[in-house]
């Protein structure tokens, strides 16, 4: 009992930073959106709008729970959560400060990259069970593109950890107390922030939403809390990425120059989540700023530039760590 | 294929460029931007110093107005003049042309600046603007004016 | 091997042949044998720019057959026109392409006065010319935002419309309506230029090189965006031809035609423009003619502020017009080609038959065409380059 | 003289036409049979642009307008032919495929058909909609306009 009792209330806490960042995250995309589309955004709810999501999620939860007639119940049902419970697990490796993580993995990494990848799953079933051509199409672009991108985000994160030499991020995020990888990994750090708008279907990639095309695509059919879950499965994606960038190449925790400051230190999960929303800043910049690639050129760039270019990038920086770095 | 150029951060640059130039919005109850004077709204009635009507029942207005929603019911007085008993305006219908304030030869309708047109009643689309009122005679033909009714 | 289900060119006639123009016999062969899917893209769709329906046959994303379904919006303005008088048309003929309202009106209003002879007098001529350029760029504003959204690009949009606000309140000020004018009639136009517009028009213009070059760079010179429209939907010239395009269309396609240059009406032949043209026909450079139409249209503003005449707004017209019987066929440059109005008199208060030439109309014919071959992103892309008005098509 | 000209396309396509010069412009009268052949002919001739084509109801039958225009020249022309109610005109679309919707709109608003149009749907209305420009089918009047 008393084992279990710090476990249980980890994770309740990552639900509910989970839970907080969504209900943020939501709030920061349409303020950032608003103003980067000179607009003012939401500011009728509550003090600047800051209740307007609250008001959302109560307005998802009465919904009524529609489901199309011809759908595949079944998968219909099950698969917001296939989509939702990968997004949530991946928070489980994440280390927000030194010692302060729900488990500390030897392959942090790896579980989490791999987690990540369950949710085209997810994606495929809710497009298939919708029972609608949309949806459908929605889905295939979906499981084509994450397929193709989870590659080069794999092998873009393997500068980062050759660097530390561990799979943990604990101790992926030690080894920069002094050099943020992100200098000596640049090419890397491009290919991992191209991979994973992509693998997480940020704009320009938002190829299985396209909202001009396929007008939300997968999540087509769903209504209320179902596609509540889909949402926010997409905005804790969001959330993910930012976190895993920041702690494979800006150093996690650790504030520049001082590394060492006992006060920087003990405010670690906040320069964590600080960074990590400075991350999420710009994907919503980027979400303001370009237009949509089309899904060919996608997959012909994931294909044919990004996994050879990170591929040799990998072979270079082994060579260059054996023969230069380490004698 | 030419991908990931300057274009893309010229992109980024813009729109922080427009975020600082700041929102464009204006918040429609609180703020209201002021109309031209020429702007057409509402078809509404002109009136003398002393209040009565400057319609003479002429129905030019009527037949004038392309989608028939003006409608003027009148009765002859003893004396001859006319007596304007509904002069039914249906807003809900009006798209604002101003060919009937074009048409009128009395100036006795304008289009105001009254754009608020959103009721909860079908029954409010419908507008009497003059209401058992005796036509008005140009003083000039006939030098007697009509005592109200 | 899957027939095409779609019937867009499903009836080979006796004597079949691949009319001038069409790339392709429209039937092919589908080895793989995979089903085709026929997706209904609108009416209610963010992309079909109002209430199209267009049927794709899918083959996977890539569009085997497209056909247009179009209706939704008809109002028979030809038949009701038939019942109103000539200044009363107007009306009707601003809910007909409803971006461009005024270029419809000039349309109809200079068919009448050819009929009935009326004289137009110079300073009338000149402030047709003045709102219809204003009212190209709010139109050619829209396209372009758009355009932008179908290729997923939201914030130029609201750039975008920042600018056409200024236009549409320069246009209320002078005509009193935002989109639906009813300002040019027969005759002249309906009221005087107001006092002082000058100063609107020219903060307008002090502005507009500014922002149309950033709204140029943030979707022009972005490679995604570049990338999405080279060589997407290239439309020839014999088939431009062929489908009777118009516009900025017809004129990426390579065919240097312009109304205004061409068949001058109002003001045009005293003012000083360039056509554009380009040769590729493809999304690029229809993106790339209407925005140097756009420029163009700036220019001409410029020009008529700057020039305008004194003298009378409008000729002496009687208050019920009858021109005598006859037909006359009258056609303006409206931000989306030629658009003509074709008016038949017999000598009485109403047209006996009054037909609209709506450049839309024949753009959207050539989208079964121009579809064939895409991908789902790229007929999106398609369908807003050719820049089409619902409410011109139907009618 | 560019109408003699297109008399003599005219009549190298063996077509019967009536010409002449009204405020419209060159206005050729050719009877509904000669439709096909004197489209294609004019378009081998020059005219390389169908601008516009409808009907008209007259009262007494279906009045067909096609406006061309050769764009090297600027010059337009209409053709006019005239074919009963509920007759049929062939479709040039192979020729002019810019007929394809015109026609369609005609075929569903005058009530005349299209032999050999390869796609005869109904353009604008729906199935079982009278021919709207018929003159007999009568627009709403002032009388029978209720609101509310």
């Amino acid at each position: 009992m008393n084992a279990v009792a710090p476990i249980a209330i980890r994770i309740l806490a990552m639900l509910g930073l989970l839970l907080v960042n969504g209900v943020v995250l939501i709030y920061m995309l349409r303020k950032v959106l608003g103003r980067l589309h000179i607009r003012i955004g939401p500011n009728r709810v509550g003090p600047f709008g800051l209740l307007q999501t609250v008001a959302d999620v109560v307005k998802l939860l009465t919904k009524e729970d529609l489901m199309p007639d011809s759908a595949d119940k079944w998968l219909f049902w099950i698969a917001p959560f296939v989509v939702f419970v990968p997004s949530f697990l991946a928070y489980l490796p994440l280390a927000f400060g030194p010692n302060l993580a729900v488990t500390r993995l030897d392959t942090g990494l790896l579980f989490l990259l791999a987690v990540l990848s369950l949710i085209p799953i997810g994606v495929l079933m809710a497009g298939w069970a919708s029972n609608s051509k949309w949806s459908l199409v929605g889905g295939m672009r979906a499981a084509g593109q994450q397929i193709a991108y989870e590659v080069p985000l794999l092998l873009s994160v393997l500068g980062p950890v050759m660097m530390a030499g561990s799979l943990d991020l604990s101790k992926i995020i030690e080894a920069q107390k002094n050099l943020w990888f992100v200098f000596p990994q640049f090419i890397a750090f491009i290919i991992y922030i191209i991979a994973a708008q992509a693998d997480t279907q940020q704009t320009p990639f938002d190829m299985s939403e396209a909202e001009s095309e396929l007008i939300t695509g997968f999540a087509n059919e769903y209504g209320g809390m179902r596609f509540g879950f889909l949402f926010l499965a997409e905005f804790s994606n969001m959330f993910i990425v930012a976190a895993l960038g920041t702690a494979l190449f800006f150093g996690g925790w650790y504030l520049p120059f001082l590394a060492d400051n006992p006060i920087a230190l003990s405010l670690g999960p906040v320069i964590f989540i600080a960074k990590a929303y400075i991350g999420i800043f710009v994907m919503m910049w980027a979400r303001g700023a370009l237009p949509r690639i089309r899904v060919d050129q996608l997959l012909a760039f994931a294909w044919k530039a990004l996994i050879p270019i990170s591929l040799s990038w990998v072979v270079i920086w082994a060579c260059i760590q054996r023969l230069v770095l380490v004698r | 294929m030419k991908i990931w150029g300057t274009g893309i951060l010229k992109g980024f640059v813009i729109t922080m460029r427009n975020w600082m130039r700041g929102p464009m919005t204006v918040q429609y109850p609180e703020q209201r931007l002021t109309l031209p004077e020429r702007a057409r709204w509402t078809v509404t009635q002109k009136f003398n110093e002393d209040g009565t009507t400057k319609c003479t029942g002429c129905l030019i207005c009527e037949k004038e107005c392309p989608d028939h929603i003006i409608r003027i019911e009148m009765s002859k007085l003893e004396d001859g003049t006319k007596h304007i008993d509904d002069y039914v305006y249906e807003v809900g219908a009006c798209m604002m042309c101003g060919l009937c304030v074009a048409a009128c030869p009395f100036d006795a309708i304008y289009m105001s600046h009254e754009y608020e047109l959103a009721t909860r009643h079908s029954a409010d689309l419908s507008r009497v603007l003059l209401h058992d009122v005796d036509a008005y005679v140009k003083p000039k033909p006939k030098k007697e004016d009509e005592p109200d009714a | 091997m899957s027939e095409p289900r779609l019937d867009v060119h499903a009836q080979p006639g006796p004597c079949w042949s691949v009319p001038k123009g069409l790339r392709r016999v429209p039937k092919g062969l589908d080895e793989l044998a995979t089903e085709h899917l026929v997706l209904n893209m609108g009416p209610q769709h963010p992309s079909t720019h109002g209430v199209l329906h267009v049927l794709l046959e899918l083959d996977g994303e890539e569009v085997q057959a497209a056909e247009a379904s179009v209706g939704y919006l008809h109002r028979g303005i030809e038949k009701l026109a038939e019942s109103r008088k000539y200044h009363q048309v107007g009306t009707l003929l601003d809910r007909s392409d409803y971006l461009a309202g005024l270029h419809t009106e000039a349309a109809f209003a200079m068919a009448t006065e050819r009929l009935a002879e009326i004289e137009v007098p110079r300073k009338a001529e000149w402030i047709r010319a003045l709102t219809m350029e204003l009212c190209r760029l709010a139109s050619h504003y829209v396209w372009a935002g758009t355009y932008g959204m179908d290729a997923g690009a939201m914030a130029p949009f609201l750039y975008i419309m920042r600018d056409r606000e200024m236009i549409l309140d320069i246009l209320e000020a002078i005509t009193g309506g935002r989109m639906m004018f009813n300002y040019i009639r027969p005759g002249g136009v309906f009221a005087d230029l107001p006092a002082g517009i000058d100063q609107p028009i020219r903060a307008f213009l002090s502005t507009f090189e500014t922002y149309l070059a950033e709204m140029d760079a943030l979707l022009g010179g972005n490679e995604i965006f570049q990338a999405r429209m080279h060589g997407v939907g290239v439309i020839s010239r014999e088939t431009a031809m062929a489908f009777g395009l118009a516009g900025g269309t017809l004129r990426a396609s390579g065919v240097d035609f312009d109304v205004r240059r061409d068949m001058p009406y109002a003001a045009y032949p005293e003012l000083d423009f360039d056509v554009p043209v380009a040769t590729g026909g493809d999304c690029w450079d229809r993106y790339v003619v209407r925005i140097e139409e756009m420029r163009q249209a700036a220019r001409m503003i410029r020009q008529l502020v700057d020039g305008m005449p004194e003298g009378d707004f409008t000729a002496k017209v009687p208050k019920v017009l009858r021109p005598p019987a006859g037909e006359m066929y009258a056609a303006v440059e409206s931000p989306r080609g030629e658009l003509g109005i074709h008016i038949v008199s017999d000598g009485s208060a109403t047209p006996y038959r009054m037909r609209v030439r709506s450049p839309a109309y024949y753009n959207l014919a050539i989208c079964d065409e121009a579809l064939a071959g895409s991908l789902i992103a790229d007929a999106v892309v398609i369908l807003g380059s050719l820049d089409i008005v619902l409410g011109e098509i139907d009618r | 003289m560019p109408a003699s000209a297109t008399e003599d396309i005219l009549r190298s396509a063996s077509v019967a036409h009536e010409a002449g010069s009204e405020a419209l412009g060159t206005v050729m009268r050719i009877g509904p049979g000669d439709v096909r052949a004197a489209l294609g002919a004019l378009a081998a001739g020059g005219f390389d642009q169908l601008v516009d084509m409808f009907a008209t109801d007259t009262g007494e039958a279906i009045e067909v307008t096609y406006h061309l225009r050769a764009l090297a020249k600027l010059e337009s022309l209409f053709i006019k032919t005239t074919v009963a109610y509920d007759g049929a005109i062939e479709s040039v679309w192979e020729v002019y495929p810019a007929a394809l919707y015109p026609e369609r709109e005609a075929a569903e608003l005058l009530g005349i058909s299209f032999p050999g149009h390869p796609n005869p749907k109904r353009l604008l209305t729906v199935e079982g909609t009278e021919p709207l420009l018929r003159k007999s089918i009568a627009i709403r009047g002032p009388e029978e306009v209720q609101f509310s």
